[in-house]
């Protein structure tokens, strides 16, 4: 119970600080070390193979991908005034109505069996256990998502390329191209669109 | 097809054919070729109109003919209450009455034709108005053949149409066409009225074919006991309602005291389509229809009675606005008022055959009148105002001699056809069933009244016209034989007309109209008898009348010379020549705020509703731009829309499971 | 053993503070942390559920949404990087020509 | 077969889209002359069997289409139409400019003919609507100065009445729990149901049809419409024919809800009575003609829903033909407006800037210079007024004979419609074609003549012989009388 209580503290104080630094990479790495205390609690919940997965993929690849991008794009601090004043303590009203509801709600769960027997089930997850349901029951899920990786990628790809030099002049008259000739079409005389 | 069934269904047929011929062809026909085309169709159908008197004459029953075909949805629930469908059939029957009519409409039509050739001679529509003339007699025929009331009503409105069409013959005057459309309107306003009575009928009767519904009165009808076998009694509201509703619609065609305005404005037409239409047979069609019907007039003594009145009010109404008038057409077109109340007097009276006799009569001698009035306008050049004319007895010695026959019948003067029949409606009046106990005799009196004034403006007519030395300044010269043929025929048969209906008096069955018209048109029950010596002074008295009048109207005009400026100028001379001012009434009563309520309906309608519309589009409008400011396009502002939602609902969601 | 309910307690503070980072802060990027912090917040109450019934099915399903998450990231990053191209910022409250 | 003929016109629109000037011109042309020949040949033929076949099964929604008695004349008086309408306007200067009208016309036209032959409420609805579109299509492209107005102002009235309708068609599937939206298998169930729901089921039926017809609060659109239409008339023609409230009462709403239409019968026959008065009281004093020529047709439909809520079959037998014939002379009457606005040679270019139709009085004495075109015009009022031996007399007097058995009053109050409406058209009449001449007009051509002479034959032939018309209306119009009970 003790070590649910530190962890919980941790994870707390990490989002916290996920949300109230001002700079980009300071919040970041809070959040990095949230990610890192509920992989230690995954472990407290018999997911070990679930646990090595959160702190390899997700705090590693994927943090390691917000802190790149951070870096690229360097964006000043916020300048000017918040056109949206009101927001702030609405949100923090809202947020903590909202947690006092879901808290509140949760601790009506009756726990259908008592924990032992069920973590029994789990035989402490395992990787040969995930993998086992993994390959039977999530057969479809699992392949979809491959693909959902490889169209993900492909996005990314197509989101950020920057074109070679030189059809850049062509890329621009293009685009001013179509725009125009819409607008001259509609215009003019919209009999002549139908017929 | 047997042949002698549908011989006399062609009489409407030929003159439709020459209409059509005319109009397709009329223009590249050289001038007389129309006139002598249409004037031999309209012979043809005279011809057949004799073969089919001849055919019928003997037969008791209505000759039907035998090629029908279905015209009109009907539906009539049979003894079970079944609904079956039994659709009116487009037919035509020839009995008595109806083929007497066929003989006037065929043979005064085809003199009028003859003498047309000669009036509209060098008329740029030459050919068009014979097209139209030929129109107008097969829709006549149409109305008086027709063994059905909506086959009779085609007929009805056709000859509305073909005045329509001929009064506004030269349309480039404005003045004729308002006259036409001014018939056309009031006529229709009749069959408006005759529409109801026809669908008042059907609801009683369940049928609409005439002979059908009065031979369901059966012969022998006693008054006040039931003997009609559709249940409806003697004088039941049904049927009086219906008779009402019929006697409107005749009253409209027939020009009667309600509806009576548009016919001295139709003598805006030539004079060929006044003596036709407007004096010999498209007015009596009214008549027509009265005595067609005569099973539901004879079973509606109160009906009855109104029809008297309203053809002796019309009749005195006729002849006094007849006294002062100027225009030699406008004299005889208020006379022809006058002499149409005469015969609504006698149908009302339950005499229906003597209302015949006299539209037969009428027909001979007014068209006589209206034609030698023709000739003369023809000779003085198209000037119409009795005053511009004068002493033509030398000028034009027949049209003087043919118009004094004229004169001298419609006055009722003792050898000629007038006579007899005024003195048969004068007689039917006072002995008629319907007479009550006292309105018999007033309106016998009234048509006394009247009998003196017609004979008086009709000798003013003479003399102003044929007496006392020119006033104009034309040079007026006698007819050409093709309009002078017609006049004499016309003169011929002015005075023989009157021996088809004899008085009583002198025998039993000497009267042979009124045996010919036994079974088509047989007479009301209940006239009362009167000795021998009360006819003598009755007619005693209708020729006293006649004389009377004739030497009254002649001291006049010697006391106040042939422009007779003296009574004419007085208050009542003036009353007289504006038609006692029925016109005018008209015109502020009906017409001016009718057109202000049009008019002000068009209004409201193209912009008040619009604008109430408008409203509410714009109401609409507003409300979504109210909305749209929502949208700020900060996405954080969406955001915090969506986390309260949230928040709210499992707030309601954790409340609910606690409470 | 800790009983579940305190783990999905833990998990829905967790995810409200995602969601009140998620409208206080204004640049893209740290609101993008903060939807990554929600979602980390979901697969803890995944995981705890799947230990109280003792079923790896939910464990699994975590599995999936990480790998979601991954390609989730990869194009959020992309467009704010190609936003970026348009206009040097990712200030959100200026990107606003969607408007009503 | 039936399909062809429902939609040939369609296809051949689709194909006309990419032909320019005289190709699509004939082709439109034989595409309408198409569909009226097959369904002469189904009248002759007599084929009138319901094709069935499940259109949406599990909605139980079937495209079930048949041509019997009435929806055959009224499909054969709108393909006549449509065809004499297009070869006019192929004769036209102007149709260079308006090459569009050709395929909305004939688009309209497959969703008239689908209006008349649905069996189905839910493929009656789709094809309702549909008909719709080209028309407003028409106004739109090729209206004059403020037809978006009126344009909108139609659009909100039909799609507001035909929502009602869908309305009450779900709720009438619901209630009366049949398996299909057939009429069929609704007409026996839908009777049985308490007067209080019928009346509401009825009511949104009467909502959309009163907006069709027009009935008098909801008429507000259709003189905007003809006033701002293109100055050939086809787009009039087309929404002529396009009035089908009448045909929908007579299909729909009376047999579905017969104790809701006894019961609110005295409403409607007084509301016909007072739209047929009001429209030919209005029309004498209206501005120019199209407006007057809405007017007319107003009171025309005032007329035909007369007889339709007379619920006696006489009534409704006249109804519907006085619903098809009217169809052949008024768009008759509009054609020839066109024909006298090109003559007076409106420049066409400017068709946008012209605000007014062509005003009466303005020019006066025509028949001076074009007598036969005087004569025509004559013909073709006269039995748009109902003068007997024209087509226009049978439907009225039958529809007022009928009526007057179920309610002497409102009758009587229509019949007084008979005298409004001379008066107007002939003041029309004698404005234009009568009096002092102010202008001269080329007389009708040959090809005027190709256009006129089949409509005043129609006119002139079911004017007397209408035997034949009638024989088509019998059976179904006993059918739906005798489940009325009608007096």
């Amino acid at each position: 119970m003790v070590v649910f209580v530190i962890l919980a503290v941790l994870a707390i104080a990490g989002a916290i600080g996920t949300i109230s630094f001002k700079s980009g990479i300071y919040s970041a790495l809070s959040l990095v070390g949230t990610l890192l205390t509920l992989a230690m609690m995954y472990v407290t919940l018999h997911a070990q193979f679930l646990a090595s997965v959160q702190v390899m993929v997700y705090a590693g690849a994927i943090m390691v991908l917000f802190l790149f991008v951070i870096m690229l794009l360097n964006e000043s601090q916020m300048s000017g005034a918040d056109p949206l004043p009101w927001v702030q303590p609405v949100a923090i009203a809202g947020g903590i109505v909202l947690a006092a509801a879901l808290a509140f709600t949760a601790f009506q769960f009756k726990a259908p069996k008592n924990l032992e027997t069920a973590t029994a089930a789990l035989q402490g997850g395992t990787p040969g256990a995930i993998g086992e349901t993994l390959f039977t029951k999530f057969l479809l899920p699992f392949e979809a998502v491959s693909i959902l990786l490889l169209i993900a990628a492909i996005g990314a790809v197509s989101l950020v390329h920057r074109q070679p030099a030189h059809n850049e002049a062509l890329e621009t008259t293009s685009e001013h191209a179509t725009d125009n000739a819409y607008s001259d079409e509609t215009s003019s005389n919209p009999a002549k669109v139908v017929a | 097809m047997d042949f002698n069934h549908n011989l006399f269904a062609l009489m409407p047929v030929l003159p439709l054919l020459g209409w059509l011929v005319l109009i397709v062809w009329g223009k590249n026909m050289k001038e007389p070729t129309p006139g002598i085309l249409a004037s031999s169709l309209v012979f043809l159908s005279f011809v057949l109109a004799v073969v089919g008197f001849v055919q019928v004459s003997p037969m008791k029953e209505p000759l039907l003919n035998t090629l029908r075909w279905d015209f009109l949805p009907m539906w009539v629930s049979d003894a079970k209450g079944v609904l079956v469908s039994k659709p009116l059939q487009f037919g035509f029957a020839l009995d008595h009455l109806s083929s007497i009519m066929t003989l006037i409409i065929t043979g005064i039509g085809f003199l009028i034709h003859v003498f047309a050739i000669g009036y509209m001679h060098g008329d740029k529509g030459f050919s068009r108005f014979f097209a139209y003339l030929n129109f107008f007699i097969a829709m006549m025929l149409i109305l008086v053949l027709a063994d059905s009331y909506p086959v009779l009503f085609i007929g009805w409105e056709g000859v509305g149409v073909a005045s329509y069409l001929l009064i506004g013959f030269w349309y480039t005057d404005v003045k004729n066409s308002d006259a036409a459309r001014k018939a056309f309107i009031v006529n229709r306003i009749g069959d408006a009225f005759l529409m109801l009575g026809m669908f008042l009928l059907f609801m009683t009767f369940h049928t609409l074919n005439i002979h059908e519904i009065n031979s369901s009165f059966g012969s022998v009808v006693i008054p006040n006991v039931t003997t009609i076998s559709t249940g409806i009694a003697f004088g039941s509201p049904p049927l009086e309602l219906a008779a009402l509703f019929l006697l409107l619609g005749a009253a409209g065609k027939s020009a009667q005291l309600p509806l009576s305005t548009w016919l001295p404005d139709a003598m805006a037409g030539p004079t060929p389509v006044s003596a036709l239409i407007h004096a010999a047979t498209m007015v009596t069609a009214g008549v027509y229809l009265v005595a067609r019907s005569h099973g539901i007039f004879a079973n509606a003594p109160g009906a009855s009675s109104w029809v008297m009145w309203i053809g002796a009010l019309t009749a005195v109404y006729g002849a006094l606005s007849a006294i002062a008038q100027t225009d030699i057409k406008k004299i005889l077109a208020y006379s022809t008022v006058s002499q149409l109340g005469y015969m609504f007097i006698a149908v009302g009276s339950g005499a229906y055959w003597v209302g015949i006799f006299h539209v037969a009569t009428h027909a001979f001698f007014k068209a006589l009148l209206f034609l030698s009035s023709g000739s003369v306008i023809h000779a003085v050049g198209g000037e119409q105002d009795v005053r511009q004319m004068g002493g033509l007895r030398e000028k034009l010695p027949t049209t003087h001699i043919v118009s004094l026959i004229g004169t001298l019948a419609i006055a009722g003067i003792i050898p000629l056809a007038g006579f007899f029949s005024k003195d048969a409606i004068l007689s039917s009046v006072f002995t008629s069933p319907f007479g009550g106990d006292f309105s018999g005799y007033a309106i016998w009196a009234i048509g006394l009244i009247v009998a003196f004034l017609t004979a008086g403006y009709m000798w003013r007519w003479y003399s102003l016209v044929f007496l006392g030395t020119y006033r104009g300044h034309a040079h007026p010269h006698e007819s050409s034989s093709v309009m002078t043929v017609p006049l004499w025929i016309l003169a011929a048969l002015s005075v023989v007309g009157g021996f088809i209906g004899l008085p009583h008096f002198l025998g039993k069955n000497v009267n042979w109209l009124e045996g010919f018209l036994e079974e088509a048109a047989p007479n009301a029950l209940g006239f009362h008898e009167i000795p021998l010596w009360g006819e003598l002074i009755l007619i005693a008295l209708a020729l006293a009348a006649a004389v009377g009048g004739i030497l009254f109207s002649r001291w006049i005009i010697a006391r106040d010379g042939v422009n007779s400026a003296g009574w004419i100028a007085t208050r009542f001379g003036n009353a007289s020549r504006k038609a006692l001012f029925v016109d005018q009434t008209y015109d502020i009563a009906v017409s001016a705020p009718a057109k202000f309520i049009s008019e002000q309906l068009e209004l409201a309608d193209t912009h008040g509703l619009d604008r109430g519309i408008g409203a509410l589009a714009n109401g609409t409008a507003e409300a979504g731009a109210s909305l749209s400011v929502w949208q700020s396009g900060f996405v954080r502002a969406y955001a915090i829309a969506v986390l309260l939602g949230t928040a709210i609902l499992v707030g309601y969601l954790a409340l609910r499971s606690f409470a | 053993m800790v009983e579940t309910q305190y783990y999905i307690a833990l998990a829905a503070i967790l995810f409200s503070i995602g969601a009140v980072g998620f409208l206080t802060r204004r640049s893209a990027i740290q609101m993008f942390l903060c939807v990554e912090l929600m979602l980390n917040a979901a697969n803890l109450a995944l995981v705890a559920f799947s230990r109280a019934w003792g079923d790896l099915l939910a464990q699994s399903a975590v599995f999936i949404i990480l790998t979601l998450a991954a390609a989730e990231v990869a194009i959020g990053l992309g467009i704010i990087v190609a936003i970026f191209k348009k206009r040097p910022t990712t200030n959100v409250d200026v990107l606003s020509s969607l408007k009503g | 077969m039936i399909h062809l003929i429902i939609f040939i016109p369609l296809l051949f629109a689709l194909i006309g889209l990419f032909l320019r000037g005289q190709a699509r011109a004939s082709i439109s042309i034989f595409a309408a002359l198409a569909s009226f020949a097959l369904t002469a040949v189904v009248w002759i033929a007599k084929i009138d069997t319901v094709y069935r076949t499940p259109w949406i099964p599990g909605a139980g929604i079937f495209y079930s289409v048949t041509f019997d008695g009435p929806s055959l004349l009224l499909a054969l008086v709108a393909t006549l139409m449509t065809s004499i309408t297009l070869i006019y306007f192929s004769n036209r200067k102007d149709s260079q400019q308006a090459e569009g009208m050709y395929p909305l016309a004939l688009a309209m036209l497959t969703g008239l003919l689908g209006i008349f032959a649905a069996r189905d409420l839910i493929l009656f609805y789709v094809f309702f609507e549909a008909t719709l579109v080209p028309s407003l299509f028409m106004l739109g492209l090729y209206g004059r100065k403020n037809r978006v107005r009126a344009l909108t102002k139609m659009a909100l009235y039909t799609i507001f009445g035909g929502l009602l309708m869908l309305v009450s068609i779900i709720a009438t599937k619901l209630y009366s729990n049949s398996p299909s939206f057939d009429f069929l298998e609704l007409f026996g169930r839908t009777s049985q149901l308490d007067l209080e729901t019928q009346t509401w089921l009825f009511l949104g039926f009467v909502a959309a049809f009163a907006v069709k017809l027009p009935l008098f609060p909801l008429h507000n659109w259709l003189p905007d419409f003809h006033a701002e239409n293109h100055s050939s008339g086809v787009a009039d023609v087309m929404g002529t024919l396009y009035k089908v409230g009448g045909y929908g009462l007579f299909r729909f709403a009376l047999p579905l809800f017969p104790a809701a239409a006894q019961n609110l019968q005295w409403v409607f026959m007084f509301l016909a009575a007072f739209t047929a008065l009001y429209g030919a009281w209005i029309a004498f004093s209206s501005k120019d003609f199209k407006r007057l020529l809405a007017y007319a047709g107003l009171s025309h439909m005032g007329l035909v829903a007369l007889g339709m809520f007379s619920l006696n079959p006489i009534g409704m037998a006249g109804a519907l033909f006085l619903l098809a014939f009217q169809g052949v002379y008024s768009s008759a009457l509009f054609l020839i407006v066109g024909m006298l606005e090109e003559r007076l040679n409106k420049d066409v270019q400017n068709e946008k800037t012209t605000s007014q139709a062509l005003e009466i009085g303005h020019v006066r004495g025509l028949a001076a210079s074009a007598p036969a075109f005087a004569g025509v015009a004559l013909v073709l009022w006269f039995a748009s007024i109902g003068v007997p031996g024209l087509a226009g007399f049978i439907g009225e007097f039958s529809v007022f004979l009928g009526a007057y058995q179920a309610n002497p009053w409102a009758t009587a109050l229509a019949v007084s419609t008979v005298i409004a409406s001379a008066a107007f058209a002939l003041t029309a009449y004698q404005r234009t074609w009568l009096e002092e001449t102010t202008t001269t007009i080329p007389e009708l051509n040959a090809r005027d003549w190709f256009v006129l002479v089949p409509i005043l034959a129609v006119t002139v032939f079911f004017g007397v012989f209408s035997g034949s018309a009638l024989k088509l209306l019998e059976p179904s119009v006993q059918a739906v009388a005798g489940l009325l009970g009608g007096k």
